[in-house]
């Protein structure tokens, strides 16, 4: 098993969700209140855990654009929980540590209007000593 | 209590609610009692007695009495009984119109074989008072601790509520968090080989006298199976080994579900066989593989061997577990 | 077949087959050639649901070294529910027996459908192979034998 | 005395070339009770028949073992050798040495070994058989039919175009089911009504249908060619003989607000009605609830202007009883309730609707005459966004997890017709997945999306929130194009999943017919017995039986109607002789053989004993019903006492067939 492959498992595991459940109905996307600042969307979430991209998605703003509103988990009609599975790939992301949490300096260059307040509340949550 | 019960009981005679009534009769000992029908509120007050010695389960006699007799028949349960007579009326063995239920408290029962064994074999009486027991014995009154003689199937019981009932003697009891599954876990623990050669010296002592058949409130069938000539297992005169302890273990399948764990078969095994931990291996698969089942708790849900899931465990996981080695 | 095969243990099996789905399964390995141990001896039964722990016991005490048990995908039975059933009854049979110390390996259930010829075939070289690895049943039969 | 005689086949090469016949033979003459052993080369050709009847005739043989192929090829053919030789045929045994021996090992003395155990274990089960005579029992030559949709009036018809007399019942008090709330029918797009309605005269007409609407199965008893149903007449209120169906009652009604649920409720009717113009019968009904003179005792308008006096107040539910020899189901489907689904605001805006409630608004017999106006404020819709899988495919408590099979090809039905009438509205579709299997299918839904314009769009509707003006704000996903989409539009249609009728338990449970965890009824055998319940006797029809659309309904309905004749055709059924039955003596009547009898073949009965002490004794138990068992041996294993048995299946034939094997 590869890295890439590894933090697919665990991701999965840490979330307890199954993309194989996924039957791309776009629901999690249709209901997600953030979908416009997001580069990856609810939806693409799932999907590229599916295909080991979860790095990708680690890098990514959009893991902190997520409102953990958990519309997508309400309303998904095959029980995947996308909201679950964007939670263990922050918690993923806050395990690297110094790779790429966020520190404080960081944090105040981010806070801009457009930032909204619950991932404020999410980075400072992920920040970790 | 037992002058309270006999006197209720002596009145529901004279009232001409019951024309008899199932108890323990005094036998040549007051520790030595015999289930027994009282047929009149005299031979009640004169021989009834309810100690701790009252230890045989009645609801099986009220198969017969059921079938036969006319009038109502009063018969005496202790809280574990009391499951046997559910099992018994879900399988349409009794009619419950035709019995009164008197619950009787129970605290544990004693082992008269073990007061003996500690202090020796001519008793003349034992009483129990609270935590000692007294026992008159030739040599002169001696004593010993309750918590040493109690019945084995007492030390794990399950529980101390009545099921069912007509009227209740004492406070409604309670169901038990009993650790009744320690000695079949134990036994699990053990290798392959230990087990086997434990079955072995235990079951080897067995001689066939069929009395963990006849005491139990499940073993009710009409002729049983191995008792009948055209079934061809029949039993005998066992042909060889291997036939009585097909015996045991088809006895513990026909009863699997329907067992109420009442402990009668290893209470009254002359061999002292530990029948019951077949029974409570059945018991504690069907636990783990289908769910909680108390057979007896009521009478509409149906025992587990007669019904399924479509997504019930495969047989395979008896290789695969890992709580059995 | 060399003089070696010859004088190893060749165990009995009974095999119980349902009518429906496993026997004529075991009638497609025929019709395809596909080849299992003889040691394998099949009983036609109407249902899975059919086979008694009596009979499996039987088998035992009158010689089998192993009795394997196949029916319907649970789903398919054409008694609709008889090999739920048989799950059931098997799986607490077979527990017991590893209770009282008998190998596991000598007691199997396999749903085989009627299209799984080669599955069954399968099934019965896995399962002969199995029987033979532990030898000889002497332990049922055991059981009751005074300790000395 | 045994006298066993054993003939082994050659089958050509196909046996003799792994197996030495004639030691098998040779060997098995030396088995107890066999008194003749021959081998043959070809024992089911004739010339090998006429040898097994000759010596059965010539040495007055008991018993029959035949080592050749598996009985599932031949057991029939040598049965009836034998019943032709004066010899019952289940006095007959197979070793099965073609299939389970001879084509599976090669080792040729392994193989021989083998084929003689076989034979044994044959030998020792054929000296344990009786001689079985299947029973018989007579056929009622009548037909119950249980719903009156396009599926139930298919099947009548059928049926009773055979010659077979049909009582076709059904909960409505008009016959056509579900169809005559369909506007229009894909993928032809002719007019629901307009094939519909000559049919439900047919049926009306025929004079072997007897029409009972508004009447319910209350119970089924008894087994296939002999069920007795007692069936529920509602009442009604008016008598449907004296009724002409003029329409005057409904019209001087002065209770005129009561939801009409022909409409789904967009419109309202008054408290006696005629569910639709063209109901059969043409009958009126009082809807008890709503009714002023049967909920306060005062009004009786409706009996006033009633010419013909068919109006009772008085009247009552009633029972009737009667004999059917086989039954159809077709309770068919409904669409499931949408208020669990809360992100559509369905409870919240008249403007969500369902798109059976689409339906309505587009036909002619709607609320609006077949012009599609919006419900809040009848204005015409510009934006239309359908919703697809509402419901269906879902694996949460909120919905059903299989496909519903007919939404995308209704909603691209919908999508067309509306931009077909409506040019000027824009009509958007949110999919899953198309799903368009049938013949002319998917050409229709391209048909949408080229011809029509219709935007297809991979993705799902997030939510809807309801406007002040009545619009409706629709947040959407566009899965392709990778955006949100944010919609203004006047109409939303759900396309909500299919579930069985709510009648269908109750009726499943009476007919001990089995259902799938969503409630469908289950076929005998899913490819090869399609249309039978495995509760012989009973048929299914149409969308009972999972989601379907007309024309797999009306084929099925076909199929399960020429089924129900080919049993009522015969005059008598001949039973499986192999079944349970209980030795009464041993039985104890605990009831563990009936709770695992799949067919409810066991029943109970009080019995009288007499004891040795000549006391008697009344003990209940079992009796099999042997029509309806079907031998599968349940009962046997669940009895403790070993006192049920199957007839050429006995605990004996099997531990004789163990021991012979294991010896």
């Amino acid at each position: 098993m590869n890295k890439s492959e590894l933090l697919k498992e665990q991701v999965q595991r840490n979330s307890g969700v199954n993309v194989l459940k996924c039957m791309r109905c776009g629901k999690c996307s249709a209901t997600c209140p953030n979908y416009d600042v997001m580069e990856y969307h609810p939806h693409q979430f799932v999907n590229m855990v599916e295909n080991n991209q979860v790095e990708l998605l680690m890098k990514s703003e959009s893991l902190y654009m997520c409102l953990t509103c958990f519309a997508c988990v309400e309303r998904c009609p095959r029980g995947v929980e996308p909201g679950k599975l964007v939670e263990a790939i922050r918690l993923e992301a806050v395990r690297i540590k110094e790779n790429n949490h966020l520190k404080p300096d960081q944090i105040v260059k981010k806070l801009t209007d457009k930032m909204p307040q619950q991932a404020i509340v999410t980075a400072f949550r992920k920040y970790t000593k | 209590m037992q002058s309270e019960i006999i006197k209720r009981t002596v009145e529901l005679f004279n009232s001409e609610e019951i024309v008899r009534a199932i108890g323990w009769r005094k036998g040549d000992f007051d520790y030595d009692l015999n289930p027994s029908i009282f047929k009149s509120s005299e031979d009640l007050e004169k021989n009834f007695v309810y100690n701790d010695f009252s230890s045989a389960n009645l609801s099986k006699f009220l198969i017969k009495i059921s079938q036969k007799e006319d009038g109502k028949t009063l018969v005496f349960l202790k809280s574990c009984d009391t499951y046997s007579f559910n099992s018994l009326l879900q399988e349409h063995r009794i009619s419950r119109d035709k019995i009164y239920i008197i619950g009787v408290p129970c605290e544990e029962n004693l082992d008269p074989s073990k007061i003996k064994a500690a202090l020796g074999e001519d008793v003349l009486s034992m009483s129990c008072d609270g935590e000692t027991v007294t026992v008159e014995t030739l040599d002169g009154t001696k004593t010993i601790s309750k918590s040493e003689v109690i019945l084995d199937r007492c030390l794990a019981c399950k529980s101390r509520k009545h099921v069912v009932y007509d009227e209740l003697f004492g406070e409604e009891g309670e169901v038990l968090d009993s650790k009744r599954f320690d000695q079949v876990e134990i036994l699990e623990n053990m290798k392959p080989e230990e087990r086997y050669s434990f079955w072995r010296t235990e079951l080897s002592r067995c001689i066939g006298c069929n009395a963990c058949r006849d005491i139990c409130p499940a073993c009710t069938c009409e002729k049983c199976v191995f008792d009948n000539r055209d079934s061809g297992v029949e039993n005998k005169v066992a042909t060889n080994d291997f036939e009585e302890n097909m015996f045991h273990i088809i006895r513990a399948f026909h009863v699997a579900g329907r067992c109420t764990d009442c402990g009668e078969c290893s209470r009254v095994c002359p061999e002292d066989i530990p029948l019951h931990l077949l029974n409570r291996k059945f018991i504690k698969d069907i636990n783990e593989f289908y769910g909680n089942y108390q057979a007896g708790d009521d009478i509409e849900t149906l025992a587990p061997l007669t019904r399924f899931d479509a997504v019930d465990v495969e047989p395979s996981i008896v290789k695969t577990r890992e709580n059995v080695k | 077949m060399s003089v070696k095969e010859k004088t190893e243990f060749q165990p009995k099996i009974v095999a119980f087959c349902c009518n429906w789905c496993s026997y004529a399964g075991a009638d497609l390995a025929g019709t395809n050639r596909t080849n299992y141990p003889a040691n394998v001896k099949i009983i036609r039964v109407p249902c899975s649901c059919r086979v008694n722990p009596i009979f499996i016991l039987r088998a035992f005490q009158r010689g089998a070294d192993g009795v394997i048990i196949c029916g319907c995908h649970p789903g398919d039975c054409h008694y609709i529910t008889g090999n739920y059933y048989t799950r059931r009854r098997m799986t607490l049979l077979f527990s017991m027996l590893d209770f009282l110390g008998i190998e596991k390996d000598r007691t199997r259930v396999e749903w085989v459908s009627a299209s799984e010829g080669g599955r069954f075939a399968e099934v019965m070289t896995e399962f002969t192979n199995d029987v033979k690895a532990i030898g000889p049943n002497r332990k049922l039969e055991d059981l009751r034998c005074k300790a000395k | 005395m045994q006298k066993i005689g054993v003939f082994v086949c050659h089958c050509g090469t196909n046996i003799s070339a792994t197996v030495d016949v004639a030691k098998v033979a040779e060997t098995l003459a030396k088995e107890p009770g066999v008194i003749y052993s021959t081998d043959y080369q070809f024992m089911c050709s004739l010339a090998g028949q006429n040898l097994i009847i000759d010596k059965i005739k010539e040495l007055d043989l008991t018993g029959v073992v035949i080592c050749s192929c598996s009985p599932r090829m031949h057991e029939l053919t040598f049965r009836k050798a034998a019943d032709k030789a004066g010899l019952n045929g289940f006095l007959l045994e197979m070793a099965n040495i073609r299939e389970q021996d001879a084509w599976v090992h090669k080792d040729r003395e392994e193989a021989t070994l083998k084929a003689v155990a076989l034979g044994r274990a044959a030998i020792a089960k054929v000296a344990l058989n009786e001689a079985l005579i299947p029973g018989e029992s007579k056929v009622t030559k009548r037909a119950l039919v249980i719903g009156a949709g396009i599926a139930g009036m298919q099947a009548a018809l059928d049926i009773a175009d055979a010659g077979f007399s049909v009582d076709l019942v059904d909960i409505e008090p008009t016959i056509g089911g579900l169809m005559t709330q369909v506007d229009k029918t894909f993928p032809t797009l002719d007019c629901a009504s307009c094939i519909l309605t000559p049919k439900m005269v047919d049926v009306q007409q025929h004079e072997l249908i007897n029409l009972m609407t508004f009447c319910e199965v209350e119970k089924v008893e008894g087994y296939i060619g002999n069920f007795i149903a007692t069936i529920k007449k509602k009442a009604r209120y008016v008598d449907p003989d004296a009724c002409t169906g003029c329409g005057l009652c409904t019209q001087k009604c002065p209770t005129k607000n009561v939801l009409n649920s022909f409409n789904l409720n967009l419109d309202n009717r008054s408290a006696i009605y005629i569910p639709f113009p063209q109901a059969v019968p043409l009958v009126a009904i009082i809807d008890a609830a709503h009714c002023k003179k049967l909920q306060e005792g005062k009004c009786g308008v409706c009996a006033a202007v009633c010419a013909p006096k068919a109006i009772h107040y008085d009247d009552c539910d009633k029972l009737v009883e009667n004999k059917y020899g086989a039954i159809v189901v077709a309770t068919g489907f409904n669409p499931i309730e949408v208020h669990a689904f809360n992100e559509f605001a369905y409870d919240q805006s008249p403007n969500v609707i369902t798109s059976l409630e689409y339906e309505r608004l587009m036909s002619a017999t709607g609320p609006n005459g077949g012009t599609v106006l919006r419900p809040s404020d009848k204005k015409h819709p510009k934006t239309i966004v359908f919703q697809q899988c509402v419901g269906s495919r879902d694996t949460t408590s909120r919905g059903k997890t299989y496909c519903s099979g007919i939404c995308c090809m209704y909603t691209a039905k919908h999508a067309m017709l509306t931009r077909e009438k409506y040019p000027d509205t824009d009509v958007y579709v949110f999919y899953t997945d198309i799903r368009t299997p049938g013949k002319g299918f998917d050409e229709f839904h391209r048909r949408a999306v080229e011809q029509y314009g219709v935007h297809y769009i991979k993705g799902s509707i997030g939510k809807v929130v309801p406007m002040s003006n009545g619009n409706l704000k629709v947040q959407a996903s566009d899965l392709l194009m990778q955006r949100q989409l944010h919609i203004e539009a006047d109409l939303v249609v759900l396309a909500a999943a299919m579930e069985p009728d709510k009648s269908a338990k109750h009726l499943a449970q009476q007919l001990t017919a089995s259902m799938d965890n969503d409630g469908w009824f289950t076929e005998s055998h899913p490819k090869l017995r399609p249309v039978e319940s495995p509760t012989a006797g009973v048929f299914l029809a149409g969308a009972c039986q999972g989601p379907k659309d007309i024309p797999s309904t009306v084929a099925q309905a076909g199929a399960a109607a020429s089924k129900a004749i080919i049993l009522l055709i015969k005059d008598k059924l001949k039973g499986n002789p192999c079944v349970a039955h209980s030795a009464e003596n041993m039985c104890n009547g605990c009831g563990a053989c009936a709770n695992v009898c799949p067919y409810s073949a066991i029943t109970y009965v009080e019995k009288e004993f007499r004891m040795p002490d000549r006391t008697t004794l009344i003990r209940r138990v079992a009796s099999v019903n042997p029509a309806v068992c079907q031998g599968c041996g349940a009962c046997t294993v669940a009895c403790p006492s070993g006192a049920m048995d199957i007839f050429g299946f006995s605990n004996k034939q099997i531990m004789g067939e163990v021991d012979a094997i294991c010896q």
